[in-house]
């Protein structure tokens, strides 16, 4: 049940596209494989780069991939912040212009400091996530935003 | 931007610094008066008493020391480790360097290569127990030279086992070829009077790893450094949960190592206490922990590598990593004796057991050149694992439980199995009776992941 | 000088307090919205998951408050307990008082007649555990009713296992006396709509308890009980260290209180862990708590006492305690479903302990005047007690281990066993062949003493 | 194997005789058998009193028994401080002439702190033992001190 890689994986449907990773320095795989298949019941096309996804790689999938709805992160093994610290020169340079949703394990140890949370917020990480299940509503509500503006584009 | 898809080394490491001379490292590692990991597997062997290993990583230097000896005088384990951190996993040595520098706590392991043979030399020296290091490098080279000096005298790995959990784009005929050059390196000790123990790391993604996968590969791995003069091996299973299925998995191992393997090599069995997802309540991760021990027990495993009740969590403190592995040895107790398991199921399991791993191994060491067979399996999926991280396999393999517990394929993929052995997991899944939705198949596989989260009712069904 | 053999109670000991009433007594326990220790038990019989309960005391009050509410958020115990100082135990209640006032931590106990019910019912407040009452009172008169009045709701002992281990010379007319008064005042509880739970102390000296004597002694002392009332008892007894004679002693418990109680009386078993000596190193006494648990467990002991690693060296700290019961709430763990004890070992024990308890217990239950027939009974040693305390019990009986740590009687006194019975011990101890030396047989008995400390060589043979 | 009451034990021989006991409060009786077992196996008389002895019992036993080589003393329950509180009262008044030695657990808890060991001393504990095996050699000391003072006195 891995996914293809990337560019085999391109959107088909005039559905929502999602670009989904694991951070650049992380190998876990289970939960990424079982988002993707969440998503893609939930109706969203999922371009899945996988584990070990730098944020160039990130990047790149948004710059092929016009309309990206989201791009969805996950980070479990600690390394999160280290990880997404080219996040904000990305930024800068103009690339990853969609919402950035992290989720998963996100600083090493078994006692967690909130402030790890903000550091990541001040990154540039748009959306923190501590429970899987409030990721479909949110995507969905991004959706119905997205909709909204490009509705305000056309008139 | 780098699109290397290997991303194997890093533009900016530092030079390789020099090494001791391989007759000074034999020398350090054979007068210590300590004894090496391999000497304590075959004491552990046999005694029949199971030997006791943590997980530890800490990223900054003095941390570690201090870890190591808070464990060494919490516990008194018969081998300690160093965990390394994913960054050197992954040859990012100059990020594991930075970090080293400026933040270790942000680091998930300790960064061996950053800080160096002498600094790890003196984490040996800091303790009695021998040192194991464990990874996930599927280009281990340069960290294989560091922990070498080090005066590690374990080191796990392989070139399927540390490619396919542990990375997206390495090619396999790439790991196998830098885990030739470690095999060779260990042969080379080994003739010079150092028998370096190699541990292959059957384990994979840990979640719901069938047996005869984790057998199969760790049976390729062996043979493929046996052939490199490798001369003490430790095949590693991790436990899946149902009694029966893990104990013959690891009574099957030295069957294996017999007809497989060349008769001068050690072979060890060892268990990884449960890897998959861990309760997160205390109470019921130190049931996991426990039951966990007893499994290599009564499996036979010569070692077992421990987990503690903040595995749900996050990397360990000492004091978990301690009350582990206490727990752990009680399992080991005299008093036990008593306790013993369905010797009938396990001869069962055993038996169509041993019959899958010939299936999944028998093609690969038949053929002219192993690893170029190994590379080409898993191209086509004769060999495969679930959950691959890799592009290199093709994930097409599916695990489910069935009611007992134990692991069984609910999708084969194109996996060399007997058409018997496929009809006997379906079955045994309820799956018998022609193909299922992937919808219905994911959400019972996600169950499955779950499956000690929901015996001791953390989540709802 | 005061030469007063019962010595039971203190000349300068402080009037006795205002109590709450009976039925503010039974409100208070009530309307708590916490379970009682009985309502632990039967819960605990139903799941047939074994309740975990520590030994606990300090002096101090604020330092009992804290320690309850360390082990309660540490290991969530089922029940709790105050232990009693030695001092309140023998009614030297100005002693105990002095201590309290001048230097807690010097008492080995909690003095609860000091303190005081009012302070007693901050105890019970501070956790929401019930709390059981441990102590070694011959004369329990007025502890009871200052136990009574706190809200604990459950009360140890008896008036043969609370006096001929815990003092000299206090006949056991007279202890047997004062006790008939705690349980019918204990009867009157259960009208008022109160049920307490009484525990019985089959442990007595806890060193070689055979199990027919302990089971005798609790059965009897039940049989008093019932007499006046109470409703609720658990006989409890020590575990010996041999399984399958560990477990048929608790499977004994319901079958024995089917023959010889009402059926209107709830029975539950209780295991004390092992109740002799301790092992000294912390790994072996962890292997000896986990062995009582899983003896409980097999036993189907309804609660089980627990101790510590410390246990050897002295009253334990918070951490050892709640170490102690995480450690044997492993024990219960559905992991361990497959744990079993051999099943005819069990039934021959089973079979011959029965029809011991049947010869100690049956002439004095058939007298008319039991508890006259109990004193007579230890005057002329048909009951017996091995190294009693007391001078009213005769303590000829010598146990000993046989080869499996069974507990054997290598000297049966006077008690009113079967020959057949006696024969098979002293076969089991290969002492079948006539009679042997004092001086020998004492070395065996302490070596079987210390068999724990042999097992782990903690000590030289 | 329980030691008869001390009435019915009375020395029988021209032995060393050994006043044996367990402090007051203190009902651990198996220590104290074996050792009085140990002790008549050596050739001593033991007067055992067994447990829960106040020094009074202590002190009647000496002065009813002229010659007592030594009071041996068991404490184990943690309170033999409080237990021996009356000794310097009852040495004051004349009474225990002869050396008191005392073993045990002689502290509450596990944690053991060695003032506590001085403070006995300075209730006039003659000796502390922590290990049994010497106390048949330190009786074996005493009786030969005892001789040959009893041989100078004679002179
Ligand atoms: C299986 C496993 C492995 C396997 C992974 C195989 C693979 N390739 O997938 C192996 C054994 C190889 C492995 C390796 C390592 N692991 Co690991 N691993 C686990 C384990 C046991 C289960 C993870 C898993 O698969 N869970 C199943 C999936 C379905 O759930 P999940 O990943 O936990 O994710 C859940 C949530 O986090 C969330 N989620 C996940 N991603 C996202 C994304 C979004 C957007 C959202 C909203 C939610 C979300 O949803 C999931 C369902 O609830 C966990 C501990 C645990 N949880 O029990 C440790 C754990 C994650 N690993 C850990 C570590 C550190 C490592 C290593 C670095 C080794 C080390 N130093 O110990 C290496 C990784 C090397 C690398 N380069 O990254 C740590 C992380 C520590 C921390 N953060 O402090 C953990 C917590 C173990 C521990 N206690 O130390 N691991
Ligand atoms: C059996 C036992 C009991 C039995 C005693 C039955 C009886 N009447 O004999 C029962 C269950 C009734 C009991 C009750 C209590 N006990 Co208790 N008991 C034990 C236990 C498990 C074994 C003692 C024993 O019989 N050992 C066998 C004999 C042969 O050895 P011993 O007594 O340990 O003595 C050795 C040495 O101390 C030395 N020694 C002993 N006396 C002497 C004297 C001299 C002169 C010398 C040189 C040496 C010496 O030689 C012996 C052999 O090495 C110990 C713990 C352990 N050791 O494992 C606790 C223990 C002694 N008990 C203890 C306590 C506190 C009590 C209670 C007060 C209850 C409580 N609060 O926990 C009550 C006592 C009430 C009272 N009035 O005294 C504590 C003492 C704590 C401390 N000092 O800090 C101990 C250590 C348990 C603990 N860890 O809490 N106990």
């Amino acid at each position: 049940m891995r996914s293809d890689p990337a560019h085999t994986d391109a959107p088909e449907s005039a559905h929502e596209v999602i670009v989904l990773g694991v951070t650049a320095s992380d190998a876990h795989a289970v939960a990424n494989q079982l988002i993707a298949h969440g998503l893609r019941a939930h109706g969203f096309t999922v371009i899945n780069l996988g584990v070990c996804t730098p944020i160039e790689e990130f990047a790149l999938a948004v710059r092929e991939n016009p309309g990206v709805l989201a791009v969805v992160v996950g980070s479990l093994n600690g390394h999160a912040y280290d990880d997404l610290c080219d996040l904000p020169a990305a930024r800068a340079a103009g690339e990853l212009a969609c919402p950035v949703i992290l989720g998963g394990n996100l600083s090493v140890g078994s006692r967690k400091d909130p402030d790890a949370l903000d550091r990541l917020r001040r990154l540039g990480v748009d959306h923190i996530l501590s429970e899987l299940t409030d990721l479909a509503p949110l995507l969905g509500e991004l959706a119905r935003k997205a909709a909204r503006s490009r509705r305000l584009q056309t008139i | 931007m780098n699109r290397d898809p290997h991303r194997r080394t890093d533009p900016h490491a530092a030079p390789e610094p020099e090494y001791p001379s391989m007759a000074e490292t034999v020398r350090f590692a054979r007068t210590r008066g300590t004894p090496t990991v391999r000497d304590v597997l075959a004491r552990s062997a046999k005694d029949a008493v199971v030997a006791i290993q943590p997980r530890c990583g800490v990223g900054g230097h003095p941390e570690m020391r201090q870890l190591l000896r808070a464990l060494e005088s919490g516990a008194r384990p018969d081998v300690l480790t160093l965990t390394i951190d994913s960054h050197t996993r992954l040859n990012r040595f100059a990020h594991a360097a930075r970090l080293a520098a400026t933040d270790p706590g942000a680091l998930n392991g300790y960064p061996l290569v950053a800080h160096g043979w002498q600094r790890g030399r003196e984490l040996v020296e800091a303790v009695s127990a021998p040192v194991e290091i464990r990874h996930g490098s599927p280009d281990a080279r340069r960290l294989f030279r560091v922990a070498v000096a080090a005066g590690a005298t374990s080191f796990e790995g392989g070139g399927i086992s540390y490619n396919l959990p542990y990375c997206k784009d390495v090619p396999l005929a790439h790991s196998l070829a830098c885990w030739r050059e470690v095999d060779a390196l260990t042969g080379d000790l080994r003739r010079a009077g150092l028998t370096l123990d190699r541990e292959l790391f059957g384990t994979l993604t840990g979640v719901l790893t069938p047996p005869s996968i984790s057998l199969a590969i760790g049976v390729i791995e062996a043979a493929l450094a046996a052939a490199e003069g490798v001369g003490c091996l430790s095949i590693s299973y991790p436990q899946g949960g149902n009694l029966a299925q893990d104990v013959a998995a690891l009574r099957a191992i030295p069957l294996l190592a017999r007809r497989y393997l060349p008769a001068d090599v050690e072979v060890y069995p060892v268990l990884h206490e449960f890897m998959g997802v861990f309760p997160g309540r205390r109470a019921h991760a130190e049931q996991l922990i426990f039951y966990g021990a007893l499994t290599a027990r009564l499996g036979g495993a010569a070692k077992l590598v421990t987990k503690t009740y903040q595995e749900a969590l996050g990397v360990p403190d000492a004091r978990a990593n301690i009350d582990g592995m206490r727990l752990a040895a009680v399992a080991n107790s005299p008093l036990l004796d008593f306790v013993t398991v369905d010797a009938e199921q396990v001869e069962e399991e055993l038996h169509w057991l041993l019959a899958e791993v010939d299936d999944l191994v028998a093609p690969v060491l038949g053929a002219a050149d192993p690893a170029r067979a190994v590379t080409a399996a898993f191209a086509d999926g004769t060999l495969d694992i679930p959950f691959s991280a890799s592009r290199y396999a093709r994930g097409d393999v599916l695990p489910c439980r069935d009611a007992s517990g134990a692991i069984r394929y609910a999708v084969a993929g194109a996996l060399s199995l007997s058409p018997a052995a496929v009809a006997r997991h379906r079955r045994a899944l309820g799956l018998a009776d022609g193909p299922h939705s992937m919808r219905t198949l994911v959400d019972r596989v996600t169950r499955d992941i779950n499956h000690f989260l929901h015996l001791f009712k953390e989540i709802e069904p």
